[in-house]
């Protein structure tokens, strides 16, 4: 019985937060953020590709890592904790979904190309949790069409990971004829959101599932683990900055960190840090490792970071006072990167639904 | 207890929309840009003759010179807010320095400065809040220093809504270094062209909320632009800033922001359902209804407090830290309803309501934090309203840690 | 336009206070509470009755007090803040039921006996809001049969008014034979609620009403009312006593009101009790005067109080640290009124939704 | 990450299962009633000879001389409790007294006490609280003066839950006025038949809780019964609040609790409907159910860390001011789900599970203000945790107003 992480874990989480400290300062995600700059963005996103991330899911007999969805996780939270602009969601939900889904060709040419680098992917599966606007796939004779909203990381990727109303998961190309993609700006500049409409678009169908929407359902799980992950990254910086803050900032001739009211609000943000720590590990070593356990935890985890994550949001831009609204330390940052998280791949009382479910709670 | 108004003040209202009525092809619209367009000018001035506007501030300066009657001045504002047309200007040249001037400015000043600002043609900003002071707004450090006939000014403010197309500032300095804190402060006015201002955009978390930084170096202010004494400021100030306390504003506006969000609930669909019919929504829906009709029925209450000039005590006291609040958990519920829609913020095909949802989220805890934050409206409201013991005094050393 | 208490309001709610404080002191509802010293609690009853508060809601033409809702709920107020374990609610709710439903004959024959002191009235109408354990009363050839559960004020009642499963009102005598009542005591030792087994029990049906349920309805609605502004009073009081013990109470060597965690309870603490006294006051006084309004507003009210008196009830016996835990200070009956009111007539989810209802946004 | 316990321990789990089964029929029950009923002790001593009770007290002392091992002592926790077979006893002089005798008692008073307090014998009870002194414990008054070869004790206790049935008490008690706060306090310990001890119930608002009042008047007490030195009494007692701060109990005590409402919310019905299709309600379930797996999760996490030797910090920080608050909204949501049944307390057939949903909702918010309110753990968060700047010193005068 050990809940903590591992030498190797820790050393990898560290090695990730060491690169984008140097890499990923505030002001070039401004860069990308305020000018939209893509060279800074694909600099970024090359380093952080170097120290082999996009490999992690990889099966080492496929030449990748081999490691799991908590390093995964992981390597999510310090991304969260940097406000990083870098894709790397879509890469880890598709190579759940080549793992689950692929036959054993597809999982050696697809995990073969992205331990090359040679593709980078995006992910357009929302519809397989929200669906509006007359949004969804459907395949005839290996053609794609419809419409699909919500899609991440497609803005730099190669390839794109989506599923038809059925449930069974697809690769296209970014740049496949019949593929137009729009942006959807959102409140977080670091990570533009995609509409992609596809019109007869060529598809590769991954066909090593038995009964298709589980492999989409296992990716969802993987996705929604990441993004609480990445939320309690963002959560922990924001408490930082607002300790730190806290105890320089004079009013009424003390540093305001001294006031009750100050630090109660910085005792209340770790009450909600600390736990959710807690529950995204657990979320994420048992998607890997108790199929009971694991898909209840993947949800809760994405509830709780998005309740959790909204009060440290909010509490430590009231501790920044004025600051905290102003661009000037840049704290809206990590904000909207919890804002939008809390959105993505179903909000709390979607994700409390789908546990429920899964507990024969509700229908 | 009687909710409706009596005949005088429904004949009044009679009046306020037959005015409206009659008018609303003068009243600018949004194509009409500038502070000064021509066409806003004409529409103030027409309002502040028919009592529109400027209504209680004496005809001598310019005013309509109206006795203040409270429930009018609500009925005035909850006319021009049903009909979609434009009210008179506001700005904090006519909502804080003209009563200011009213109360505290000399003759002179008073014939200079209130006619024209009513009128639009001299536009101000407000110079209180520095980097360094936020909540403890008397520490400011910005300094003007005695040289001859002038202050000379040397710092910095923040926060300035309209520097980019102010023409006159008014503004807290600090004029005697070793006075009390609160003792050392005056209030000078001066034009924004005068040498050695910078205004600067200060970005925020909206993208769109329009504050500005202001630099000043060596700016050179004649001392008889001052109200009130040297080293009064902090009270002339304190002057205006009860008056900012006193404008409501639209009482409504939290339960039109609740009908709105039910609306779009009705509208929106989600896998085939209405948002409506989402009872966990629905529940948080009418819980934000619970507590936005209690304001209401508790501005109700302040309202009348004041038309019998009786001071409305604690439930004037919570308004800011309640009302506030209250308005960023309605955004966040009209965020949440919509899921992924409600992240949208920038063009796009998707966007609802221009991401009105997002700005006033974001907005709003700047409210929150802005003019008293949540902490220090707690401490009011102790302190005034219960009277329990301030914060005692810190043995100086310990401060630091 | 006057959203205040009139003077006549004023002076009636502050005739209740005296007379509560000095005949209702902490030490005599002890005796009710802990010993069910029914002398006690018949003394208190009948001074009360003796300030006419029973006639509140007779019509002045039988000779009444003519006034209104608002009026009971300012009395309702008044007894929740000094935790009167007093009847009242009852009576209220059976001068509104008489109104509503009764004939002429029937208004002239029970408001004459309510005016004479003759009757004093129970509530038996929980099964019109929350119906379980087969509870649920049926007529036939006059007679009630059944079961009623949580029913107010019966323990020292001479009539009770109920209601069938159609939603029509009636009145039994609380002797008649077949009826058994038992004891169902809760947290609040001040209120004893009662369940009603009915066998072929003489009932007199008020015969007035047009359609079966809308009487019921309104009577419902009033009684969510009264108890929103009882748990005013009581959460009023909770303010009051934490203000004053923090201002006594030494640790550290300070009073503990001058740490700003503890002023800062007592500040939002206010910030719950004054919108709720609004609300409670609007939602009074528009039951009486805006069909279109009131019956939301009473639900709105209810769930309000709920929700804030939780928060209160709560936070007041935080700031008495272990005294408010014991018995010494006596808070925990405040607490617990509040607590009961809470579940009474509709918890606040119940009522939300019934507003919801009200306004068709459920179905 | 490994959640699996290894075979050494999955071992001593079945050992203690086959212990608990091949022996049960030895438990005391529910009906074996009084602390010192014969069953009760025979099934104590059964215990410590087996090493499920007293398991790291040394051999020497009475107890079963096992090195420390936190999993396995989890593993009894969890198979008692599985079981529903009593565990070893707990109580003050267990939990408390025994661990301060070992660290520093003299060789005497560990001999003499430590083996009859482990065998149910003797029955502790804490002296620590007075009215008084709340949160600021070290402020307590009631005074210990030398006479001859005695202290007499004056003053008055609360919060003492067994004084009704305890043979002894330890108590801390101020022996040296004059002496700054920590440092005027001796450990002193005496028996409860000592001439001039009071003790009344303590009646409280759940009315079963069991506390007491202990009154002394001239209570006479030999010197030489004092644990530590004389005004050293402070910091034995600390080591002893340290030890009950390591007390986890069951750690799964949140998640039975969370499962137990999960299972009320499938069997109660209102209007035809079950609670658990109630969406509100639900939603509210698997909210809460998000929480305390988080802190389960958080406790495995502080088990690891305590295995390891190492500090949990933070996490472990937390544990005491996030654990009682989901207690008590656990209870919180029963009720409110059951609603006016929820409300029942007291004998009644519509009464269920005993009225402990209420009494838990209660007595958890006597949790939440006992053993350090919430706002102290909030202080100590902040300042041990976030080495945030402590309170800083106040001006006397200021401190009263």
């Amino acid at each position: 019985m050990e809940f903590a992480l591992s030498e190797d874990q820790r050393l990898l989480a560290d090695s990730i937060k060491s690169f984008l400290d140097e890499t990923v300062p505030l002001d070039e995600t401004r860069k990308v953020a305020t000018e939209n700059d893509t060279a800074v963005k694909q600099r970024m996103t090359e380093g952080l590709g170097a120290l082999g991330v996009n490999q992690i899911l990889v099966p080492e007999a496929h030449g990748g890592l081999g490691l799991a969805a908590l390093d995964a996780a992981l390597v999510h939270e310090a991304l969260g904790f940097a406000a990083a602009p870098i894709s790397f969601t879509g890469t880890m939900m598709a190579s759940r979904a080549i793992a689950e889904a692929g036959t054993e060709d597809q999982k050696a040419d697809w995990f073969g190309k992205l331990v090359n680098g040679e593709v980078r992917f995006g992910i357009a599966m929302t519809e397989r949790v929200n669906v509006r606007e007359g949004a969804g796939l459907s395949e005839e004779d290996g053609k794609l069409s419809g419409k699909a909203l919500f899609a991440f990381d497609c803005d730099d990727a190669t390839h794109i990971i989506t599923a038809d109303q059925s449930g069974a998961l697809y690769i296209v190309a970014a740049d496949a004829a019949g593929l137009t993609r729009n942006d959807m700006p959102n409140i977080d500049r670091t990570r533009m959101m995609s509409e992609l409409l596809l019109d007869g678009v060529d598809a590769v169908r991954l066909d090593g599932e038995n009964e298709p929407g589980n492999a989409a359902a296992r990716v969802i799980e993987l996705g929604r683990v990441l993004l609480a992950a990445d939320t309690l990254g963002a959560m922990q910086n924001m408490l930082d900055q607002a300790v730190e803050y806290a105890g320089g900032r004079e009013q009424f001739g003390r540093v305001i960190g001294s006031f009750q009211a100050v630090k109660h609000m910085c005792a209340e943000m770790v009450a909600e840090v600390e736990p959710l720590r807690a529950l995204v590990w657990h979320a994420a070593h048992a998607i890997d490792t108790d199929p009971d356990e694991g898909p209840v935890l993947a949800c809760l985890a994405k509830a709780l970071a998005a309740d959790s994550g909204q009060f440290v949001a909010r509490t430590s831009t009231e501790v920044h006072g004025g600051m905290g609204f102003t661009d000037l330390v840049g704290l809206h940052y990590w904000f909207k990167r919890i804002g939008l998280n809390r959105q993505l791949l179903g909000g709390p009382e979607r994700v409390r639904e789908d546990a429920a479910k899964l507990q024969g709670w509700a229908a | 207890m009687d909710l409706q108004f009596s005949a005088e003040y429904e004949t009044f209202r009679e009046e306020v929309r037959s005015f409206i009525e009659a008018n609303r092809d003068k009243a600018p619209t949004y194509a009409d840009k500038g502070m000064k367009n021509p066409k806003r000018l004409a529409w103030q001035k027409l309002l502040i003759e028919n009592g529109y506007a400027a209504r209680t501030i004496p005809a001598d300066y310019g005013g309509y010179g109206a006795e203040p009657d409270i429930l009018k001045s609500r009925i005035i504002a909850e006319e021009f807010a049903r009909s979609g047309v434009p009210g008179g200007l506001a700005g904090q040249g006519i909502s804080m320095f003209v009563p200011t001037l009213l109360e505290l400015g000399t003759e002179e000043q008073k014939k200079e400065f209130i006619g024209p600002t009513l009128r639009g043609e001299i536009i101000w900003c407000q110079g209180y809040s520095e980097p360094g002071s936020g909540s403890d707004l008397a520490s400011l450090k910005t300094a003007a220093v005695i040289d001859g006939d002038d202050y000379v000014i040397n710092g910095q403010k923040i926060w300035t809504s309209t520097a980019k197309y102010a023409d006159m500032m008014f503004c807290l300095v600090r004029t005697e270094a070793d006075a009390p804190k609160h003792q050392g402060i005056s209030y000078l006015t001066f034009s924004m062209e005068t040498p050695g201002i910078e205004v600067r955009p200060l970005v925020d978390m909206t993208e769109a909320a329009g504050f500005n930084e202001v630099f000043f170096t060596d700016v050179r202010v004649p001392r008889n632009q001052i109200v009130g004494k040297p080293g009064e400021g902090w009270f002339v100030a304190n002057a205006t800033l009860t008056h900012e306390r006193g404008m409501l504003g639209n009482p409504n506006a939290a339960v039109e922001r609740l009908f709105a969000i039910a609306d779009i609930m009705h509208k929106e669909t989600l896998n085939g359902e209405r948002l409506i019919d989402n009872p966990v929504f629905r529940d948080r829906l009418v819980k934000l209804q619970s507590k936005v009709y209690a304001m209401r029925a508790n501005g109700l209450r302040i309202t009348t407090a004041a038309t019998k000039g009786e001071s409305a005590g604690l439930a004037g006291l919570i308004v800011k830290l309640q009302g506030c609040e209250l308005n960023h958990q309605l955004a966040a519920l009209a965020i949440d309803a919509m899921g992924e829609l409600g992240a949208l913020y920038g063009q796009s095909d998707y966007l609802r309501d221009d991401g009105t949802w997002q700005a006033k989220y974001m907005f709003d805890l700047g409210l929150i934090i802005g003019g008293g934050t949540a902490q220090i409206q707690k401490n009011i409201i102790s302190e005034r309203g219960l009277k329990m013991p301030r914060e005692p005094k810190v043995q100086k050393q310990a401060a630091k840690a």
